[in-house]
């Protein structure tokens, strides 16, 4: 087990991959002279070449249609789209390609296309470009969408997403590439589609996912103090969704709080807290809260958009106001 | 009178001049005018013919199904268009791949996909090459490569370039035909694409069948450049014009495009100007054009016609065989209304099959109760 | 009062409107010369001419900006989107421009553009074309979202929102084009953000909106036959969000079922059901449910389809197994 | 050197035959080699040389704060393209519009926008030309019709069609200026805006800062035809090339496209030739190019330099004069920095303002709970 970066887990991840099997390969804008803007493909167009690592145009429709087309094909293309702000470009190709070409055309044709793209806000990045909206992908049928909040989920989930044959929507956080984790030297896979009980506790249960993990995390250790017990539970996987888990944990503590970093007003908190009231009903001592970013635009400011946005302050305070 | 551009099909596009022609005079379709020199006929045209007949009657019968409401969705009917789409079709290779937009009967009928299956697609059946759940507008036959109608205006144009960059990828001469009409060129993706196919030089062929009219949209209103051949020029790739009323226009045309592709030198832009003789789909009024424009032009130009008279004139059909191969054909596509109307529905579960690899739906349980299903 | 169609109340409230104020205008694909593909602008060309009534090229992202654009120089530019599923071309320009310029810009732009799309599904148009994804556009802070079920509405919520300062998307299910109703003949406006109360009950609160409300109420006299008394409420506007009269009907009926057309898992409703059951918690009987379409792309089989939609029964089978 | 296509200006565009010519050998810049013919420097050239200044001293003084951490967010900075900028923006009328993309702040300060106010912005202080809210990519000054920096590329070119469209249909005669670059060419939107303003004959100037580089991305990389002027006369549009970093030349163009525009012969497509000298963003570790080639560059040509040099040529300038420009330069961007410094946050209510007209938010009530807001 090495200490490595989330952007190293991923990193190494694709390259084992692609040493491993000649059908992957990557296209994206600036993931090779430059580096890859987050530099996770950083070294690897000196190791593939230009055939396996493709700098494109800015034009992310074409981008990601090509590798539906090439996934079409047989081949196994990666996508990096460079954030999922600029993903709009390239949603009809998701909507209406990608996750619906295996059902209009009767099972004859799949797309086992990895798309991989940053999200989320934090960095005064304003407006345009802090989106966190996973979510919508996580609303179409034919599509995978996971999220890692670490750098031994990174490289397992990445792994397995890798061999999917399914479209899976591969959406890191760019606030957690630099942090580091333990990550086993041997390749494994970690199953998408589970959740992860990363806390146990028995008074609340936060549902949380990506960055929204460390600060569930943070917020458990703070209640802690106050002798209030959290348990953690990090989604992992938006779709397909493992809900049991949740479940089995919210009838234990009768309490939820949905963490999410995207905007609280139709996001996918809304979904969670939904299906727990749904599914756990009887054994809610009190309605599920959530903690999402404020209704507003991203603002530039420091202050404010710190303030807009979930952590682990508005996390305690939302569970001590539920006990 | 394929319109070869400077540059095109001698190995060196990129030094030769590409011109781009602000409203030039639009061609005319000649095919009747007989000045044309024409090659001579060959005994897999009079096939052609009868291939022409059979896409002309599929969508008169398909209209019928329409109306009588034994088809649903949207309808959009080719006739006219039938040399433009064979002219090209048919000289493909196995292991080509088309793809295509929502006006795809004819072009699926070109690569040899059973019309029986076909309509019944239409009828939403079992039987249907999608098994009933992809519709008139979502064609796809995968072992023949078809890959598919797409009902987004130039949403397959993507598609088509990762298409040819598997093939560029793999090392495989395949060339990848992607069809459009003349109001997808003003779409963003139809740029992208283009400059993305030119830029890798990948194998696809971007055939834009012109026929004046995006819905009722003429395209005068939409560009200022209406030659889109020209237009396609500007992205440094190899183009041509051609009568698509006219099957040996179109094939010669098709040729040239094909060899170029074949030989690694890249995507090329065909344009084929022709014609629809019905509205832009069942539901259209046709308020944008008189039903003399449509007679006129029908008169001047029916791909038919054409094909029928060299045949005649070669020997190769006289009136009665030709009346006989008529009979044959709308004999044939009975049966494939037959078929289509006596296939069973899907079963009710496959509304939940063919969205995943495996069985992973949301992972989320259905509510425990009754649905109503096919309420 | 005459009884019109729900196309025909849109049609001369623009008409109406268009006439008294030069800073109107219309530009989509297909609005003149076709006829407008719903035949809502029928006409106008003839009366308004190319400069009002403007035919545009296929290029949906240019449409939407040219008209985010005017309405920043003061105009009050319309721009008709054909159909939802083509409008996924266009939202990179409502979601960075439309919807946050005002607040990038600290307050100095607006853009009071109206845009106007047709949604649903229904009609056997398959995977691509029967999205009803007016949820994910209500997730926008800085966008307004409304979705008339019925002429009256259709005719008093567009000339509202015509007068709007801020971006609205007035969304129109294509199911109900045909529909008549009773509309005044003198001008009138339905004020955004207000729900309504179209049938009261007693016994559960059904919460609807656009297509929805036609189930809603036939489901309602259905259920009256078995001695169930339920209250339907067709929310009218997804934002601004009448959230209030919802939650007094839920503490009055103890139940709700919240009914849409999009697919159940991240849709809207989801939204709703988690409002309602964090701010009605302690007066819920039973847990919310929801109507909502089946998780698979929209199959182009009729059958297939009508099974994959809410309906009547499912509305009727879903209250029944909550009381 | 303004290179002008056939049918440029003449009224007649439509007639003309515009070219597109793939692969042509870049317009090296030939600034500084003394064989252009220039018109006689004017007294006014002496602001254009402090403006300049000023713009190159502001953006070292960004990158100063950014370094400290109290500028944050990305930082795309404009050293070298400052002719680029200002020969076309400072040739504008007060009623015209400027739309640009994220590399903005040069692009303000030759609006006339108080430099305070932006760099006050760049601080995200209330006193900032957005009040803190949208920061180096999103400047806007809606009083001098300076309608804002886009940061998703190409995502304003729309919105310069709109704000042309709304000029034409009020009946005025102003002009919307576009600035982009080199790599928002590829991108649908371009397409889709040149082809709109070309058919509507919109009054809109899309200017492309061609850098050479899109981040780390050359232009060849990613297109086939690397001539952006040309590729923009596919579209029937006038077009021009310019050096860029040549203020006479690039104020020459600017001339002839304004005059073009204004006299209601619709958009015009100005490709300035430029070279930014410091990386995409503060980001940039500049794997993709040497930093022998940027020194050279910047060597061959600095736009500081030529009008430098002409002005001390023409005896407008001294040495002892010119310094001290640069120390009042330096000065008044000291005071800049001072003043974002001093200025107060937005008040914390401020990030429910400002998003509708009214107070309406989603009508739901927020959780009451303590946000720990600013934690
Ligand atoms: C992105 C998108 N916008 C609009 C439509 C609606 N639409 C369907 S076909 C069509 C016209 C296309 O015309 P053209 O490309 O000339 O092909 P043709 O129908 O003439 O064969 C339009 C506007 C669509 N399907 N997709
Ligand atoms: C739609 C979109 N895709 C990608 C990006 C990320 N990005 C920001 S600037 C840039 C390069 C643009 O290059 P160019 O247009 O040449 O302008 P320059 O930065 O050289 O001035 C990229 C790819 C973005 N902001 N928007
Ligand atoms: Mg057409
Ligand atoms: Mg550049």
């Amino acid at each position: 087990m090495a200490e490595i970066t989330f952007r190293e887990a991923l990193r190494s991840t694709l390259i084992d991959q692609f040493r491993k099997d000649e059908r992957y390969f990557m296209m994206g804008e600036d993931i090779g002279a430059y580096g890859g803007s987050y530099a996770v493909t950083r070294g690897m167009l000196e190791e593939f070449g230009d055939r396996r690592i493709m700098d494109t145009p800015i034009a992310e429709s074409v981008i990601m249609g090509a590798g539906i087309g090439a996934a079409m094909a047989g081949l196994r293309p990666i996508v990096e789209v460079m954030t999922i702000n600029f993903s709009l470009l390239a949603l009809d190709q998701v909507v209406n390609v990608a996750s619906c070409v295996r059902y209009m055309s009767g099972g004859q044709v799949q797309a086992p296309l990895l798309i991989r793209m940053a999200t989320g806000g934090g960095r005064q990045l304003a407006a345009t470009h802090s989106h966190s909206l996973e979510g919508w992908y996580a609303h179409l049928p034919g599509l995978k969408v996971v999220t890692p909040s670490n750098p031994y989920d990174a490289a397992g989930m990445l792994r397995a997403a890798m061999r999917e044959d399914d479209p899976v929507l591969f959406v890191e956080h760019a606030a957690l590439y630099p942090g580091k984790g333990e990550v086993p030297e041997e390749p494994y896979e970690v199953p998408l589609g589970k959740a992860n009980v990363v806390r146990e506790g028995k008074d609340v249960t936060v549902v949380c996912w990506s960055r929204g993990v460390g600060l569930g995390q943070e917020a458990a250790t703070q209640l802690e103090r106050d002798g209030i017990s959290a348990e953690i539970i990090d989604v992992r996987s938006m779709r397909p969704f493992d809900l049991d888990t949740i479940v089995t944990s919210v009838k234990k503590t009768g309490r939820a709080v949905v963490v999410e970093d995207d905007w609280r007003f139709g996001g996918f908190a809304g979904e969670v807290a939904a299906l727990i009231s749904e599914h756990a009903f009887d054994y809610l001592d009190a309605p599920v809260r959530r903690v999402a970013a404020e209704d507003v635009p991203a603002p530039y400011n420091r202050l404010l958009e710190q303030a807009s946005m979930p952590n682990e302050t508005k996390i305690v305070n939302t569970v001590k106001a539920m006990i | 009178m394929v319109m070869v551009r400077p540059g095109d099909g001698d190995g060196d596009e990129s030094k030769g001049d590409t011109m781009v022609r602000a409203k030039q005079p639009r061609e005319g379709s000649t095919a009747r005018s007989g000045k044309r020199a024409y090659p001579p006929v060959a005994l897999h045209d009079v096939d052609d013919l009868r291939m022409m007949l059979l896409m002309r009657r599929f969508e008169d019968a398909a209209a019928e199904g329409y109306s009588k409401a034994k088809i649903g969705g949207f309808l959009h009917l080719d006739n006219g268009q039938e040399a433009a789409a064979l002219g090209t079709i048919g000289l493909l290779r196995d292991d080509d791949y088309i793809v295509t937009h929502y006006r795809d009967h004819g072009h699926a009928l070109a690569r040899g996909v059973e019309p029986e299956r076909i309509m019944a697609e239409l009828y939403g059946k079992a039987t249907g090459v999608c098994a009933g759940k992809g519709g008139s507008m979502h064609l796809f036959d995968a072992k023949r490569n078809f890959m598919g109608g797409y009902a987004i205006v130039t949403g397959h144009l993507p598609i088509a370039c990762g298409l040819g960059l598997a093939m560029k990828y793999q090392g495989r001469d395949s060339v990848v035909l992607c069809i459009f009409g003349d109001g997808a060129v003003n779409e963003g993706e139809w740029h992208e694409s283009l400059n993305l196919a030119a830029v890798w030089k990948l194998p696809v062929l971007f055939l834009c069948l012109n026929n004046e009219y995006a819905m009722g949209t003429a395209i005068a209103t939409t560009s200022a450049v209406t030659n889109i051949a020209d237009r396609s020029a500007a992205y440094g790739i190899a183009t041509a014009r051609c009568d698509g009323m006219d099957l040996w226009d179109t094939r010669a045309a098709m040729d040239k495009a094909t060899v170029h592709i074949r030989s690694g030198k890249g995507p090329y832009a065909l344009e084929a100007m022709t014609y629809r003789f019905r509205g832009h789909s069942m539901a259209d009024p046709e308020f944008y054009r008189t039903k003399q424009e449509v007679s006129e032009r029908r008169e001047a130009a029916d791909p038919i016609e054409l094909v029928r008279g060299r045949l005649e004139e070669a020997g190769l059909i006289d009136a009665a065989a030709y009346d006989r191969m008529v009979a044959e054909v709308n004999q044939q596509v009975e049966e494939c209304v037959r078929f289509a109307e006596e296939s069973p529905d899907p079963e009710p579960g496959e509304l939940y099959t063919d969205i995943y690899a495996g069985i992973a739906g949301t992972g989320v349980p259905g509510p425990a109760i009754d649905l109503g299903r096919g309420a």
